[in-house]
């Protein structure tokens, strides 16, 4: 038997291991999340920010390479594979999507109507489009909806045979895609607004919903609207 | 080992004594807690008054915590005072040698069984008179309201992660908000296009669960105007917490003007809609998933 | 199941130690390292193997998610535990004809016996009351971190899929790992000496039901760091088929807790049934006997059924067919009965455990015998036997069977019948008591009160049009906490205090418990009230958002959160310290009870007792002159060559 | 037992605890079939479930069925199995050893036979799993009975080679079946046990080939 003494150390460095374990366990593995990119103020118009995003049919990177997902691109120009970017209140947002990923019918049309972008369209490499018919053309690829803002945006397709298809990403400008480009109010709260893709995308799901769709950093972000 | 005698009457004269105070003690604070339910908390109770069934539900709680604060006081009290009464003072003896005593026992299961089995029937009436009080019925409800007026039909369709609502008597529109107009009987249609979602419109009173392919029939009628919240209510994924919007029941004149102005907007989406019907196939193998590798016809 | 018909054999084998009996063989005894290796290896086997079979069909190239690999991964990952222990060393010996004697039972052990596949029932129960109060705080430590994202209704501690995943784990970890946490530790180190027998019928068995729970829970653990399952721990089809290979950690961690609970209800009903020592008869029976076999019941006719849905929904996810998913032929009602069916008797399986404690150790401190005993072992029954026809109350507003439900509102409420019966015996029992207010009493008086919460509002659950308002709300989580955490643990705790002088022959500090003992049940009816009335108002139960308006009573209830966290972190190292530093010796019997467990010497003997005891009397005697001793621990004994 | 006090209870302990391990045996034999019956109860449950409900008109579209033939072989040969060896226990009884003995290894081979058909029968489905209701509950069934069957086998291959091993331990008693010592005793208890387990599961295999092939 060991004596009091030993004994009481050993219990010491049990707390202390497990202390350490739980803390770890916090911060090093729970409280991990995609990096939030802040909105660029945009040069020519005023209380107007820029946020470019692209979207690819696989990430490429990560624990997830297969998952289709999106990219933020910062101040620097640097894209990051990521869902969370923060924009300030009483702003107006313009987005700039480029979208590389194929298309097709959405399971419930009512997300191929824009909703909640100033002039009621967006702008799809250059056309104003407010309303996609997803079952002709290329179809819908992906949507980004923010609930809470009324904002509604399908992003149309590409063909998925075309030669310069983008397969894994991140992808560039040279491949094939479209350019989605609109502008909503960010309104006059600050609050960290949820928003995600309406096409079941998570292939080799149950319905579509599952992995890439379930977590951050793919097909389900943020938009924090910061003071 | 056993009590003094001298320390203590007969059985029958200690339970007459204790028994007397304790029942005292809880008759008062019973009806103090039943009228402070019934008059001041009562009038104020969530979910409030919009819809029948909210009201309903407003009043099934009240009957029952007008009748739980008794059994719950009855425990305290009873509790609390032969804990008081009936600790050990530092004698170190052992209580009253007793044992079971066959007519509180009967007593017992008597009561007990007559407050059950009347909760019972008094949850049935209620769960049948209001039309299913607000619950989902499955497809072919059993309950129906027996007016034969108008019904507003208004189809709830869950989706991984928001409530849209199709409208069968405005051309099969499909929208993201929710309108109701006042006074009047509605039949909500609750469905989902791919996992189980739960559609709780709290304020009105209403709660079904959203089936993949399976229709689930709610009724409530609306009584007042007033913002309710619809949250999804069944555990569906990431974003479950966050599925939640916001409705209003307004005037039957301002409902009939946002629904035929939307009618109006949404007449090229609708044009794109698949037919109305009371449940949609998901259809994993066409769109999406691509889960199922033998694809089947 | 039907393999592992070992017996205690001991047959030629007397009571005393020593002697010309088999020599357990002295070679290197396997332990929980071999197993881990042996885990490992297979584990890297099994996730090879399903690689290799199913990596290349496109929609596990798709989605990265290998259902297959990982339960195969699991699968061989348990065999070779087993292996690794010297489990299965048994049974293929049998299949060349040898038996292999168990393992001689010890006054006292070298300490890596408590780490080994020991077959002697106060090592086993010794190792469960570790492991499940482990499991408890790692479960009671997620459910710090979900108090701590619902501090604001829109700042995000954790990203809503971490939050999920936490709330999914601490569900499961909670409903799943604690079905044993009072079976476990006191059912299999008690129920030997309050029947009065030196054995269990299977130790076997008992020993492969403790070994089963680790497996479960890293299979559970595990699913935190393969991206979780967002289905809570009810699992809902098609979400749970929608999930990523978590979820089939899930499914297969709660899985081998059935057959853990499967593999322990076999031993205790055999036990009890079979090794009541002379004049233990079924009217002189401890409470808590009667409580376990009761439960023990209730597991085997209602854990396989369990087993059955996660089986299904391995197979959907793993193999593709179709059973929960109506596309093609299957339902997501069949998961929703399947579940539910074993899902309400798993919560008494949960509280009556519980009751029996809180029933057994009351009159002790009351110095009164048990108020109408039979009442009791009736209620605890009348509860098992109803728990078998409410399951579909869960379901009212599914839109299943509604011409069912004022069926199930009647069955549910009806029991309320045998639940008062527990509430008569308890206030009858304190009737002219002489209460002793120690640790373990406080915690039992506890368990009324807190029970009384989770009681009543079950009523408010079973009533269909009321369930409409509460239905899936914090309300109906603050109701089953109340009669989960609220009875059960606090009934384990008490226990705890109680028999430590038994289990380990320490007395913990009577001061220190008192400490533990308010703070924790203030902190505890602090931290779930609130919740009834926050359910009441609107908040949907597994949210990371809510509103606004409920921010000041979330945040009420975080922090008595924390302050509940920091007293049962007061109750850890208070343990701890008193068990492993300070060892406070514990008398023989310090609570002058009558119960046969007491009788015994601290620490107990390597076989209990030293003769087959025969008992003359009940266990609640108290106050009775007339009561003779409760019975005869050394009566004239034949056949022994002592 | 203990009504006099005046004299000291006697006690045979070693019987008592031999009498209590034959009891032990006894009822864990009739547990192995109560859970075995809700195991195999909760997959009827499924298939009735989904054959009312038939989602989709997906139950069962084609009315395929798994393969019939080795579906009878299966059933057949657990109840002549479980026959087999009831009829070699009363043997045994009467002091038969060998008899039961020959009978043992016939259920063997039968019973592992049928657990071989079981499997073998998942390799040649007429479906793939995702095609109907019925696929889904029958690929459900076929491994865990294929899992039952071999327990089954372990059960009477242990007993089988214990009574070979015991042969001569019991031969001045009367054979294993005659036999009043303890250890011949909790043979007995376990091969009543096993007689148990195996009559009921041949009622429950008749049970679900009609389920299966009968009534699909």
């Amino acid at each position: 038997m060991l004596s009091k003494g030993a004994r009481a150390g050993f219990v010491f460095v049990g707390f202390a291991i497990a202390i350490g374990v739980i803390l770890f366990a916090v911060f090093g593995y729970l409280r991990s999340s995609p990096p939030a990119i802040a909105a660029t103020a945009a040069s020519s118009q005023p209380n107007t920010v820029n946020v470019v995003m692209q979207v690819d049919g696989a990430v490429g990177v990560g624990p997830h390479p297969t998952w289709v997902g999106y990219w933020v691109r910062d101040a620097q120009g640097v894209y990051h594979q990521t869902t969370i970017f923060k924009v300030p209140e009483r702003t107006h947002v313009h987005m700039t999507i480029y979208e590389y990923d194929s298309g097709g019918p959405l399971r419930n049309e009512v997300w191929g109507k824009v909703q909640g972008v100033q002039g009621g369209a967006v702008s799809l490499n250059g056309t104003p489009v407010s309303l996609i018919n997803s079952s002709a053309g290329n179809g819908v690829a992906h949507t980004f909806v923010v609930p809470q803002l009324g904002v509604t945006v399908p992003l149309y397709g590409v063909n998925g045979n075309a030669k310069n298809f983008c397969n894994v990403g991140p992808c560039n400008l040279s491949e094939a895609h479209n350019t989605i480009q609109f502008t909503f109010y960010s309104g006059n709260t600050t609050h960290n607004y949820r928003w995600q893709c309406f096409v079941p995308c998570g292939l080799g799901f149950l319905t579509g919903n599952g992995g890439p769709m379930q977590n951050l950093g793919y097909m389900a972000g943020f938009v924090q609207v910061v003071k | 080992m056993a009590i003094k005698s001298d320390e203590v009457g007969s059985p029958a004269a200690e339970a007459r004594k204790h028994g007397g105070r304790i029942f005292a003690l809880w008759f008062v604070a019973s009806v103090i807690v039943d009228l402070v339910v019934w008059f001041v908390w009562g009038p104020h109770m969530a979910p409030g008054f919009m819809t029948t069934t909210a009201a309903g539900q407003v009043f099934d709680f009240k009957v029952l915590t007008v009748l739980s604060a008794p059994v719950l006081l009855m425990v305290w009290i009873y509790g609390g005072y032969s804990l008081i009464m009936f600790r050990d003072k530092g004698t170190h003896e052992d209580g009253y040698y007793v044992k079971g005593n066959r007519k509180i026992q009967a007593t017992w299961y008597t009561l007990t069984g007559i407050l059950v089995i009347g909760l019972a029937a008094f949850g049935t009436y209620e769960l049948i008179a209001p039309a299913g009080a607000g619950v989902g019925e499955g497809p072919s409800p059993i309950w129906k309201p027996n007016n034969a007026g108008h019904t507003l039909i208004v189809q709830v369709i869950a989706q991984q992660w928001r409530f849209t609502y199709r409208w069968p008597q405005f051309g099969g529109m499909e929208t993201t908000s929710i309108n109701l107009p006042v006074n009047t009987e509605i039949q909500f249609d609750v469905t989902s296009l791919d996992v189980i979602h739960d559609f709780w419109a709290y304020q009105l009173g209403v709660k079904a669960d959203a089936n993949p392919e399976v229709n689930n029939v709610a009724y409530t009628k609306t009584l007042q105007t007033g913002r309710f919240v619809v949250r999804c209510d069944e555990l569906c994924g990431i974003w479950h917490g966050a599925m939640y919007n916001y409705g209003h029941v307004v005037s039957q004149s301002s409902f009939y003007s946002w629904a035929h102005s939307m009618e109006a907007q949404n007449a090229s989406l609708t044009k794109l809609l698949p037919k109305f019907s009371t449940s949609y196939l998901p259809k994993d193998n066409v769109v999406g998933g691509q889960y199922f590798n033998s694809s089947q016809a | 199941m039907a393999i592992d018909m070992s017996q205690s054999t001991g047959v030629g084998r007397s009571g005393d130690a020593g002697g010309a009996s088999a020599a357990p063989s002295s070679r290197y005894r396997l332990n929980f390292i071999t197993g881990t290796i042996a885990a490992a290896i297979g584990y890297l086997f099994g996730h090879w193997l399903g690689n290799a079979i199913a990596g290349h069909y496109p929609s596990i190239v798709n989605s990265g998610s290998n259902d297959p690999a990982m339960l195969l991964g699991f699968i061989f990952g348990t065999v070779g535990w087993f292996a690794g222990l010297g489990a299965l060393n048994y049974p293929i010996a049998k299949l060349w004809g040898r038996e292999v004697p168990l393992a001689e039972k010890k006054d006292k052990y070298p300490f890596m016996e408590y780490f080994s596949y020991s077959t002697d029932h106060k090592v086993v129960g010794k190792q469960y009351l570790v492991g499940m109060l482990f499991y408890f705080f790692i479960g009671g430590l997620l459910a710090l971190a979900i108090r701590t994202e619902l501090l604001s209704p829109t700042y995000h501690i954790w990203g809503p899929a971490t939050y999920i995943e936490v709330v999914g784990e601490h569900g499961t970890m909670m409903m799943m790992m604690m079905t044993s946490i009072v079976m476990g530790p006191f059912g299999n180190f008690l129920i030997p000496l309050m029947i009065g027998s030196k054995k269990m019928a299977f130790p076997r068995l008992e020993a492969a039901s403790f070994w089963f729970t680790i497996p479960a829970f890293f299979a559970l653990l595990s699913a935190l760091w393969e991206g979780g399952f967002q289905t809570g721990w009810t699992g809902y089809a098609p979400l749970s088929i929608q999930g990523g290979v978590g979820q089939d950690g899930y499914l297969y961690g709660f899985a081998m807790m059935g057959f853990s609970m499967i593999l322990a209800s076999i031993n205790m009903v055999a036990t009890i049934i079979n090794y009541r020592a002379p004049g233990m008869r079924w009217s002189r029976m401890p409470v808590f006997a009667w409580g376990m076999i009761t439960t023990a019941f209730t597991m085997l006719l209602s854990v396989p059924v369990l087993i059955d849905g996660l089986y299904v929904l391995g197979l959907d996810r793993a193999v593709q067919t179709s059973m929960l998913y109506g596309e093609h032929g299957g339902s997501p009602f069949l998961w929703e009965n399947l579940f539910w069916f074993f899902g309400h008797p798993e919560v008494y399986l949960l509280a009556l455990p519980g009751f029996a404690l809180t029933t057994e150790i009351l009159p002790v401190f009351c110095r009164k015998p048990i108020f109408a005993y039979k009442t009791s072992a009736a209620g605890m029954i009348g509860v098992a036997v109803l728990s078998f026809f409410v399951w579909q109350h869960h379901l009212f507003n599914s839109g299943i069977n509604p011409d069912m439900r004022p069926l199930f509102m009647l069955s549910t409420e009806l029991i309320s019948i045998p639940t008062g019966f527990l509430y008569l015996v308890g206030m009858g029992t304190i009737w002219r008591a002489r209460v002793r207010f120690t640790v373990p009493m406080l915690f039992m008086l506890a368990v009324f009160f807190n029970f009384l919460w989770g009681g009543i509002t079950g009523v408010y659950n079973s009533d269909v049009p009321v369930d409409a308002l509460i239905h899936g709300s914090f309300f109906v989580m603050a109701h089953f906490h109340f009669t989960i955490m609220g009875q059960l643990m606090f009934a384990v705790m008490g226990a705890v205090y109680y028999y430590t002088p038994l289990l380990f022959g320490i007395k913990l500090s009577e001061k220190l418990g008192k400490i533990h003992f308010w703070s924790m049940f203030i902190a505890f009816n602090s931290t779930f009230i609130p919740l009834f009335i926050v359910g009441f108002l609107g908040q949907p139960r597994r949210v990371f958002e809510y509103a606004t308006r409920l921010q000041g009573l979330n945040q009420w209830v975080t922090i008595s959160s924390y302050v509940l966290g920091l007293s049962l972190a007061f109750f850890v190292v208070t343990f701890v310290w008193q068990l492993v530093v300070s060892r406070p010796a514990s008398p023989k019997n310090p609570w002058e009870s009558r119960g046969m467990e007491w009788q015994v010497n601290i620490p107990i003997p390597a076989e209990n007792f030293e003769r087959i005891p025969v008992v003359l009397s009940g266990p609640y005697e108290y106050g009775n002159p007339n009561a003779g001793p409760i019975a005869d621990l050394d009566p004239v004994v034949v056949g022994s060559e002592s | 037992m203990a009504a006099n006090l005046d004299e000291k209870p006697v006690i045979d302990e070693e019987a008592y605890y031999h009498d209590a391990s034959l009891g032990g045996l006894w009822t864990a034999s009739r547990s192995a079939v109560a859970v075995t019956a809700t195991a195999y109860g909760g997959i009827a449950f499924a298939y009735f479930y989904l054959r009312s409900l038939n989602s989709n008109n997906a139950w069962d579209p084609g009315g395929v069925t798994a393969s019939a033939i080795l579906g009878t072989l299966i059933v057949v040969m657990a109840i002549v199995a479980a026959v087999s060896n009831s009829l070699g226990a009363r043997r045994l009884r009467k002091g038969g050893v060998v008899d039961w003995q020959v009978s043992a290894v016939f259920s063997l081979f039968l019973i592992l036979l049928s657990a071989g058909f079981q499997i073998w029968s998942l390799t040649r489905l007429p479906f793939t799993p995702s095609t109907s209701g019925y696929a889904g509950v029958y690929i459900a069934f076929a491994p865990v009975n294929a899992v039952v069957l071999v327990l089954i086998a372990y059960w009477i291959e242990t007993l089988l080679v214990k009574s070979i091993r015991a042969k001569r331990e019991f031969a001045q008693d009367g054979g294993l079946g005659l036999s009043s010592l303890p250890a011949a005793e909790s043979f007995r208890a376990n091969l009543e046990g096993l007689g148990f387990y195996m009559n009921f599961f041949a009622l429950l295999s008749i049970v679900f080939f009609v389920i299966y092939y009968v009534i699909a």
